[in-house]
C-alpha cells in the first residue's frame, strides 16, 4: 500500500469514526428522551398536574412544584432582567475602555463560571440568614437571579453589539442624547436578542436544584405559595426528592415530572431559537 | 450633560458594579465562614489528612477524599467528553455537509440544556443498571456512571465551542492544506486543530470547570461517601455532594459543621476560579492574535 | 377516615411548621395529608433534617412541632429552657430499627450485636473493610456501609444501643438523613450493609434482605430475632426497638390549627403508622396521650 | 472668495485618535447657503473633519481636537455649548442610508420627539413639510406607518435627509451621501442638494469628482490629514495650483 | 498559438454553485512552461475557474461541473483520479499569504511530511532547495525554526510559493498572488514567476493589467462567467478583437 493509500484509508476511517461519535451523542439523547417518555408519559394526566404531593405515589401530583417553578420564574425575571440589561447597556454603551471596564469584564466572565452551588452558599448566608428571608421564594429568586446575571449581561452585550453604529450616529446627529439614543434606538433594535438571552438564562434557572437545596427549599410543601415570602418547592427539587426514593412508583412520578420540566425547558429554548431566527430574518442592516 | 442623564448613567453603572459586589459577596461569605473553620482546623490537616468525617465523633478534616471524588468524576467525564466532543467538532467542521452540521449542532446542544437533576435520574436509573450487567462489582452509587453521564452532558460544550474555534480559523489555511494535497484528516489534525488549539483548550478547560462544579448528577448517582480512592466502581463523594448532603440536614448556623461546607465551598471555588481565569486569559491572548 | 368536602373546615387557616426525623416523617406526612381534607387552608410543611436538626430548630423556636425518633437529650432540653420554650413529648408509634443487606448477599444469615459493634465502632474506621474481618466464614469482599446521618435520631439510637455510646461511630460510611437514599444504596450494592427505620424496609421488602439480630441475651428471645410487629411489640427485638415521638411547642399549641392538628394526629396515628409500616401503640396509650395533650394545651392557653 | 457670510470655520485645527494625528492644522471657512465639497483619497481625514463639525466624534475613546471650530463665530467646543443643541443646528447625513428600524413617520419626527414635542398635528405637519422638501412626500404619503426599511436605498437616503431637515438645522453635513446609491437615486439627491442650498449651508464629502464638480460651490482637497488646496470649485477643477490636487482630480492616484 | 505542448485544457466547461451558473461553456488550453493570465472584472469567475483546475471547489456544498478538464490529456474529474495526487501535481498559491501557524521549516516541508516522508536530511535538503528557488533562503536560513507568521507579507507569499514547489508540482495556480502586497514585494514575486516558468506551467489570476502584461505569455479575458477572448498577451493588450476586452483593459469599466 502506498502512503497515499494509507492516508486515504485513515481519512475514511476517521469519517466513519466521526459519524459514530456523532451518533453516540444523538443516540444517547434519544435513549434518554425515549426512556423518560416510556417511564413517565403514562403517568401524566390532569390529576397529576393539579394534585398536591402525597405519600402515596399514585396520588401525588406536581401542583406545588410547578406553581413554585412559575413563581421562581416570574420573580427571577423581575429581579434579573432590569439588572442584567442595565449592566449590559452600561458596559457596551457607556463604559470607557479602562481598568474598571476591563476588570468588570473579567469579573463577569468569572461569575459565569462559578458553580451554581456556590451561589447557593452565597444565597444562604446573605439572603436566608443575614437578610432573614428564610427559605422563601424571594431568597430562591434572588439567588437564581445572581446566578443568571452574567448570562443576561453577556447576551445583552452581544445583542447591543449587533446594532450597527450607523443607527447610533443617526440618532446623535438629530440631537438625541446618549440615553435617548439607547432608549429609543439601541434597545428596541436589540430587544429580540436581549429577550432571547433572557429566555435562555431563565431556562437555565428553571432547571437548577443545587442552589435551592442549599438555601433550604423544602421537600413537602403541600400548598401553592401565595406570597414571595412563602416557602416553596420547584420541579427539579421534587424530581430530586422522588428520584431518591427507592419505590418504583416514585421513579415513575419522577419521570413524569421530568417530562414536565423538560417540556418547560425545551419550550423556553424553542422560543429563544424562534426569536433568534426571526430576528436574523427581520433585520438585515 | 443633563442631570437626568447623569442619574441614569449612575444607575446603569451601579447595575454593572453589582456584579463586583456579587464576587465580593461570594468571596466574603466563603472566607468569613471558613476562617472560623481554619481557626479550629489547621490548613495542613485540611490538606494532608486522608479522612473526612467532620460530622462524626472521631472528627477528621481532610478534604482530600472529597477532592479525590471530584477529580475522579471530572476525569471520567472528560475522558468521555473530550474524544467524543473533539471528534464531533472535527467531523462536523471538516467532513459533514453544511446541512447536516446545521441540524446536528443544535440537536447536540439540547444535551446541554437538559437540567442536571434529569441527568442524575438517568445515571441512577438507566446507566448504572445497564453497566451492572457487565461490571458485577459495580455499586448502585458509583463514580463511573455519574462521570459518564456528566461527560455526555458536557459533550456539546466541547463539540460546539471547538467547532466554533475551528471554523474561526481563516479559510485560507484550510485551502492551503488542501492545495498541498492533504486529506481531510491531515487538514483537520495537521492544520486546523493546531491553529484552533487555544480555542479548543479553552473549551476543554471550561468543560472541566463545569464538571468540577457539577452537583446534582453526583449528588443523585455517585453516593455520599467520602473515600480517598480512584476506584470508579464504589460510592464516593464530591465536594458539591458534601455541601448538598449537609444542606439537606439542618446543621445550625455558626457550628463547626456548618463552617465545613464553606471550607469545602472555598476549595471548590479556588479550583473553578483558577480554571476560569486560565481560560479567560487564553481566550484574550488568542483573540488578540487573530484580529 | 372519611375525609371529604363536608368535614372540611375552611375557616381554619395558618401555617404549621414541622421538621425533624426522617423515621417519623412518613407518619407525619400521612397525617398532614389526611389533615388537608379536614382543614384545607392550613399550610403544613414537613421538613426532613433528622431528629438532631429538627431539635435544633425546635429549641430555637423556629418550628412548631418536631418529629423525633429518640427522646430529647439533655443538651437540647437545656437549650429549650434557655430559649424559654416549653413543650410536650408525645409518643406516636414504635419502630424496630432494621439491619439490612442486599438480596444478592447469600452469606449473612444473622448477625450479633457484638459483630455490629465491631463494624460500627469508631475504631473500625479505615480498618474493618472486608466481610471476613467480621466473621471468618464470610467472603473476602469489601463491605460497603450505609447508615443514618449524624443529625438523625436513628443514628443516636443505633450508636447508643450498639456501640454503647450515643453519637459515636466510624465516619467512613454512606451517611444520609434521608433513609430513601440508604435503601437505594443497599438495594443496588451487593456488598452493602445498612440500617434504618422499619417502615423503609417494609416499603421496599422486595429489594432488601432483612438480617435477624442476636443480642446474645436469651431473656428476650433466643437466637437471632427478626424485626416484626410481634417481636417489636413484645420487646424481644432488642436492643433495636424504640418509640417514635413528636414534640409540640406550647406557644404553638394555643393556635387552633396546631391544636386541631395534634389532636387529629393522635387520633389517626394508630391507623396511619401501621399503614406506613410502623408498629402502632396500644389504643389505651393513644387515649392517654390525648388527655395529656389536652391538659398541656389548656395549660398553655392560660399562660 | 467670500461672496456670502462665513457660516462655519475651522482655525488651526488638529485632531487625534489617541496618538495618531488625523487632521493637521486645518484652517478653512465655509460660506453660508453654499455647498462646500471635501475631496481626497481614502483615509485622508475628510470624514474625521466633517464629524468634528458637529462633534460626532465626541464618543470615540481617545479622540481629541486642538484649535477652534466656529459656528456663527462661536466655538462649538466651548464648555457652555450643549452638544444636543449644536446637533439640532448642524444636521448630518451619512454614507449608507441609516433609517431607524421604525416607521417612516417615526423616522421623520424622531428629532422633534426627542425634543419633547408631542403634539400630533404639529408632528404630522412637520413630517409632511420635510418629506415634501426632499420630494419624497408623494412616494410615501400612503405608507407613513410602514417600516422605513422597506423603502429603496435612494428613498431611504432621502428619508434620512428629510429626517435631518425636520429639526430645522442651518447646516447640513453629508458624508458621501450617494456612494451607496444607484445613478438614478444619485441624480435625485444631487438635485435635492442643489435646491437645499437656497436655505441651508451644506458640506459634503464625496469620492466622485463629477459630483463635486456638479453640486459644490467650493471644494477642499485633503491629503494625509492636511488641507492641500481650497477654493472655488471651478478653479480647483480647471486650474488647481497644487500638483497633488491635479493628480488626484485627473485620477492618477487615490 | 501552441508553440509548446498543451499542459492543461478545459473543454465546454460549465460550473455551478447550486443553481447559479458561474462558468459558461469555457474551452481553453494552457501551454506547458508558459504563464497564462486570467483577467476580468470582479465576480466574472476567474477564481472559480482557477480552483476547478485542481478541484479545490470539491468541498463546497452544491458546487458541480459539467464538461472536461484535462491535465496531460487525462480528465481530472475522472473517478479514478485521486484528489490528493492531483493537488501534488497542480500546486496553488492564494491571494492572501496563508502560511500555517508553524515554523518556516514546517511550512516548507508540510507537503512532503503528509506524504509520509520522514527522513530529516531529505526534508532539509528539499526545504533549502525550494527556498532557494524563491530567493528566500538567504533571508530565512537563520530562522528556519521560528514562526512563519513573523515574516513580512511578501516573504510569507514567497514562502507559500516555496511550500508549493517543495512537492514538485508541474503546474502552479496563483490567485491574485500579489494583491495583498506592497510594490517591492510584488516586483520580487513577478520576477520569481518569470523564472519559474522555465520549469513550471503557471496560471495566474490578476486584477492588475500591468502585471498581466509583464508576466504572462497568454491572457484570457473573462466576463460574467464567459471566456470572452483568449490569446497571446501582446495581441490581447494591443489589439483585442472584442470591445469589452478593450474597454476593460483601458479601465473603462471593472
Ligand atoms: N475611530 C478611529 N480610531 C482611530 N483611527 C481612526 C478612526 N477613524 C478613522 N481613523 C483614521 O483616521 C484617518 C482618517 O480617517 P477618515 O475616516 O477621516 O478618512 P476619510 O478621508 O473619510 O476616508 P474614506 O474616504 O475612506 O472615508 C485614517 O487614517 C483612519 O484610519
Ligand atoms: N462559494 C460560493 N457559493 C456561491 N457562489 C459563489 C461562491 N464563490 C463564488 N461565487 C459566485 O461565483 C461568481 C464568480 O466568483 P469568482 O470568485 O470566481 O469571481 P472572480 O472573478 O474571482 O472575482 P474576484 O476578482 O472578485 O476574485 C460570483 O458571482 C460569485 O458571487
Ligand atoms: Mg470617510
Ligand atoms: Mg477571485
Ligand atoms: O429519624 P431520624 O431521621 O432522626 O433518624
Amino acid at each position: 500500500m502506498t502512503n497515499s493509500d494509507k492516508n486515504r484509508l485513515k481519512d475514511k476511517a476517521f469519517q466513519v469514526f466521526g459519524i459514530f461519535c456523532t451518533l453516540i451523542g444523538l443516540v444517547v439523547l434519544a435513549v434518554f428522551l425515549i426512556d423518560i417518555l416510556i417511564k413517565g408519559l403514562g403517568r401524566i394526566d390532569w390529576e397529576f398536574l393539579t394534585s398536591l404531593p402525597s405519600r402515596r405515589a399514585a396520588r401525588a401530583g406536581i401542583l406545588t412544584a410547578w406553581a413554585g417553578t412559575l413563581w421562581i420564574l416570574v420573580l427571577t425575571t423581575i429581579i434579573a432582567f432590569p439588572l442584567g440589561v442595565s449592566a449590559g447597556v452600561y458596559l457596551e454603551e457607556y463604559a470607557r475602555k479602562n481598568r474598571l471596564s476591563n476588570f468588570l469584564e473579567i469579573n463577569i466572565s468569572n461569575l459565569a463560571g462559578v458553580p451554581s452551588i456556590i451561589y447557593g452558599l452565597l444565597g444562604m448566608e446573605i439572603f436566608v440568614r443575614q437578610m432573614g428571608l428564610g427559605g422563601s421564594l424571594l431568597s430562591g429568586a434572588l439567588t437564581l437571579s445572581l446566578l443568571i446575571l452574567p448570562i443576561i449581561i453577556v447576551t445583552t452585550r452581544e445583542a447591543i453589539k449587533a446594532v450597527p453604529g450607523s443607527i447610533r450616529d443617526g440618532s446623535y446627529a438629530l440631537g438625541a442624547s446618549k440615553w435617548q439614543t439607547v432608549w429609543n434606538q439601541v434597545l428596541p433594535a436589540s430587544f429580540g436578542g436581549i429577550l432571547t438571552g433572557i429566555i435562555l438564562a431563565l431556562s437555565r434557572a428553571v432547571g437548577e436544584a443545587a442552589p435551592l437545596i442549599v438555601i433550604g427549599a423544602l421537600a413537602y410543601v403541600p400548598f401553592i405559595p401565595s406570597s414571595p415570602l412563602d416557602e416553596f418547592t420547584v420541579l427539579p427539587i421534587q424530581i430530586f426528592n422522588w428520584t431518591s426514593r427507592p419505590q418504583e412508583a416514585f421513579l415513575i412520578n419522577a419521570a413524569a415530572a421530568i417530562i414536565m420540566l423538560l417540556f418547560i425547558t425545551f419550550l423556553l429554548n424553542g422560543i429563544a431559537v424562534y426569536l433568534r431566527n426571526k430576528q436574523q430574518k427581520k433585520i438585515k442592516w | 450633560m443633563k442631570v437626568s442623564e447623569r442619574i441614569i448613567e449612575g444607575l446603569l453603572w451601579l447595575s454593572a458594579v453589582i456584579t463586583i459586589l456579587v464576587t465580593i459577596g461570594i468571596i466574603w461569605v466563603l472566607l468569613s465562614q471558613s476562617i472560623g473553620f481554619f481557626q479550629v482546623v489547621s490548613l495542613t490537616e485540611f490538606l494532608t489528612e486522608k479522612e473526612w468525617t467532620p460530622l462524626f465523633a472521631d472528627k477528621k478534616f481532610g478534604i482530600m477524599p472529597l477532592v479525590a471524588g471530584t477529580l475522579l468524576t471530572t476525569f471520567i467525564a472528560i475522558a468521555v467528553a473530550l474524544p467524543l466532543g473533539l471528534t464531533i467538532a472535527v467531523y462536523l467542521n471538516e467532513y459533514a455537509p453544511a446541512r447536516m452540521r446545521q441540524i446536528v449542532k443544535p440537536l447536540l446542544e439540547i444535551l446541554a440544556t437538559i437540567p442536571t437533576v434529569v441527568y442524575g435520574f438517568f445515571a441512577l436509573t438507566v446507566v448504572t443498571p445497564f453497566l451492572q450487567q457487565f461490571i458485577p462489582g459495580l455499586a448502585g452509587f458509583n463514580a463511573l456512571s455519574a462521570g459518564m453521564v456528566m461527560g455526555i452532558m458536557i459533550v456539546p460544550m466541547i463539540s460546539s465551542l471547538s467547532e466554533d474555534a475551528i471554523s474561526a480559523v481563516p479559510r485560507s489555511l484550510r485551502e492551503a492544506a488542501y492545495g498541498m494535497g492533504s486529506t481531510r484528516l491531515q487538514t483537520a489534525f495537521g492544520v486546523m486543530v493546531p491553529a484552533a488549539s487555544s480555542g479548543i483548550v479553552v473549551s476543554v478547560i471550561l468543560a472541566i470547570s463545569r464538571a468540577v462544579g457539577e452537583t446534582m448528577i453526583v449528588a443523585i448517582a455517585a453516593g455520599q461517601q467520602p473515600r480517598l480512592t480512584m476506584n470508579p466502581l464504589v460510592p464516593i463523594e464530591t465536594i458539591t455532594t458534601y455541601i448538598v448532603q449537609v444542606s439537606l440536614g439542618d446543621v445550625p448556623h455558626g457550628s463547626l459543621e456548618y463552617k465545613t461546607i464553606f471550607a469545602a465551598g472555598i476549595t471548590l471555588f479556588v479550583f473553578t476560579f483558577a480554571l476560569n481565569n486560565i481560560s479567560f486569559w487564553i481566550k484574550k491572548k488568542y483573540q488578540e492574535k487573530y484580529d | 377516615n372519611g375525609g371529604n368536602q363536608d368535614s372540611n373546615n375552611p375557616d381554619m387557616a395558618g401555617n404549621i411548621h414541622i421538621d425533624g426525623s426522617s423515621t417519623v416523617y412518613p407518619i407525619t406526612e400521612a397525617v398532614a395529608e389526611e389533615f388537608r381534607l379536614e382543614a384545607g387552608n392550613v399550610k403544613v410543611t414537613v421538613g426532613v433534617s433528622g431528629t438532631g436538626g429538627g431539635m435544633k430548630k425546635f429549641t430555637r423556636g423556629e418550628i412548631d412541632i418536631v418529629n423525633a425518633s429518640r427522646s430529647m437529650n439533655e443538651a437540647e432540653a437545656s437549650l429549650a429552657k434557655e430559649n424559654n420554650i416549653t413543650y410536650i413529648e408525645l409518643p406516636v408509634a414504635y419502630d424496630g430499627l432494621t439491619v439490612v443487606v442486599n438480596p444478592e448477599n447469600n452469606w449473612v444469615k444473622d448477625i450479633t450485636v457484638a459483630e455490629l459493634k465491631k463494624i460500627w465502632e469508631p475504631e473500625a474506621q479505615g480498618k474493618i473493610k472486608k466481610w471476613n474481618q467480621i466473621r471468618p466464614e464470610w467472603p473476602d469482599k469489601e463491605i460497603h456501609l450505609y447508615g443514618a446521618g449524624v443529625e438523625s435520631g436513628t443514628y443516636d439510637y443505633f450508636t447508643e444501643a450498639i456501640v454503647g455510646k450515643s453519637h459515636s461511630s466510624r465516619g467512613d460510611y454512606t451517611a444520609s438523613e434521608d433513609d430513601n437514599v440508604l435503601v437505594q444504596g443497599v438495594s443496588t450494592d451487593p456488598n452493602a450493609l445498612g440500617f434504618f427505620g422499619y417502615a423503609y424496609y417494609e416499603e421496599n421488602k422486595a429489594k432488601l434482605k432483612v438480617v435477624p439480630v442476636d443480642d446474645e441475651n436469651d431473656a428476650n428471645g433466643k437466637g437471632a430475632i427478626l424485626p416484626s410487629l410481634e417481636n417489636v411489640k413484645n420487646g424481644s427485638y432488642a436492643p433495636l426497638s424504640r418509640p417514635l415521638f413528636i414534640y409540640v411547642n406550647s406557644k404553638a399549641a394555643v393556635r387552633p390549627e396546631v391544636d386541631s392538628f395534634v389532636n387529629f394526629y393522635l387520633e389517626a396515628a394508630a391507623e396511619l403508622s401501621e399503614e406506613v409500616g410502623y408498629i402502632p401503640m396500644p389504643a389505651a396509650l393513644y387515649k392517654e396521650q390525648l388527655q395529656k395533650y389536652k391538659a398541656f394545651s389548656e395549660g398553655a392557653a392560660k399562660k | 472668495m467670500a461672496k456670502n457670510n462665513i457660516k462655519l470655520e475651522a482655525k488651526n485645527l488638529n485632531a487625534y485618535y489617541g496618538d495618531f494625528k488625523a487632521l493637521k492644522d486645518i484652517t478653512i471657512s465655509m460660506e453660508e447657503k453654499a455647498v462646500t465639497a471635501f475631496i481626497g483619497p481614502s483615509g485622508c481625514g475628510k470624514s474625521t473633519f466633517l464629524r468634528t463639525l458637529n462633534r460626532m466624534n465626541d464618543y470615540i475613546d481617545g479622540f481629541r481636537t486642538e484649535g477652534d471650530i466656529l459656528l456663527d463665530g462661536k466655538d462649538i467646543y466651548d464648555k457652555n455649548i450643549r452638544v444636543d443643541e449644536l446637533r439640532k443646528e448642524v444636521g448630518m447625513v451619512f454614507q449608507k442610508p441609516n433609517p431607524f428600524p421604525k416607521t417612516i413617520f417615526e423616522n421623520v419626527v424622531y428629532g422633534l420627539k426627542i425634543q419633547g414635542i408631542k403634539n400630533k398635528a404639529h408632528l404630522e405637519e412637520a413630517a409632511e413639510k420635510s418629506l415634501r422638501q426632499t420630494a419624497l412626500w408623494e412616494e410615501v404619503k400612503d405608507k407613513m406607518h410602514k417600516s422605513a426599511l422597506a423603502l429603496s436605498g435612494g428613498q431611504q437616503q432621502r428619508l434620512c435627509i428629510a429626517r435631518a431637515l425636520a429639526i430645522s438645522p442651518s447646516v447640513i453635513l453629508m458624508d458621501e451621501p450617494t456612494s451607496a446609491l444607484d445613478p438614478i437615486s444619485t441624480a435625485k439627491i444631487e438635485e435635492l442638494i442643489y435646491e437645499l442650498k437656497n436655505d441651508y449651508t451644506i458640506v459634503i464629502v464625496t469620492h466622485n469628482m463629477q459630483q463635486a464638480g456638479r453640486v459644490s460651490d467650493n471644494t477642499a482637497f485633503f491629503y494625509m490629514g492636511e488641507l492641500i488646496e481650497f477654493g472655488k470649485t471651478k478653479t480647483i477643477f480647471t486650474s488647481p495650483s497644487n500638483d497633488r490636487t491635479q493628480n488626484y482630480i485627473t485620477g492618477r492616484f487615490g
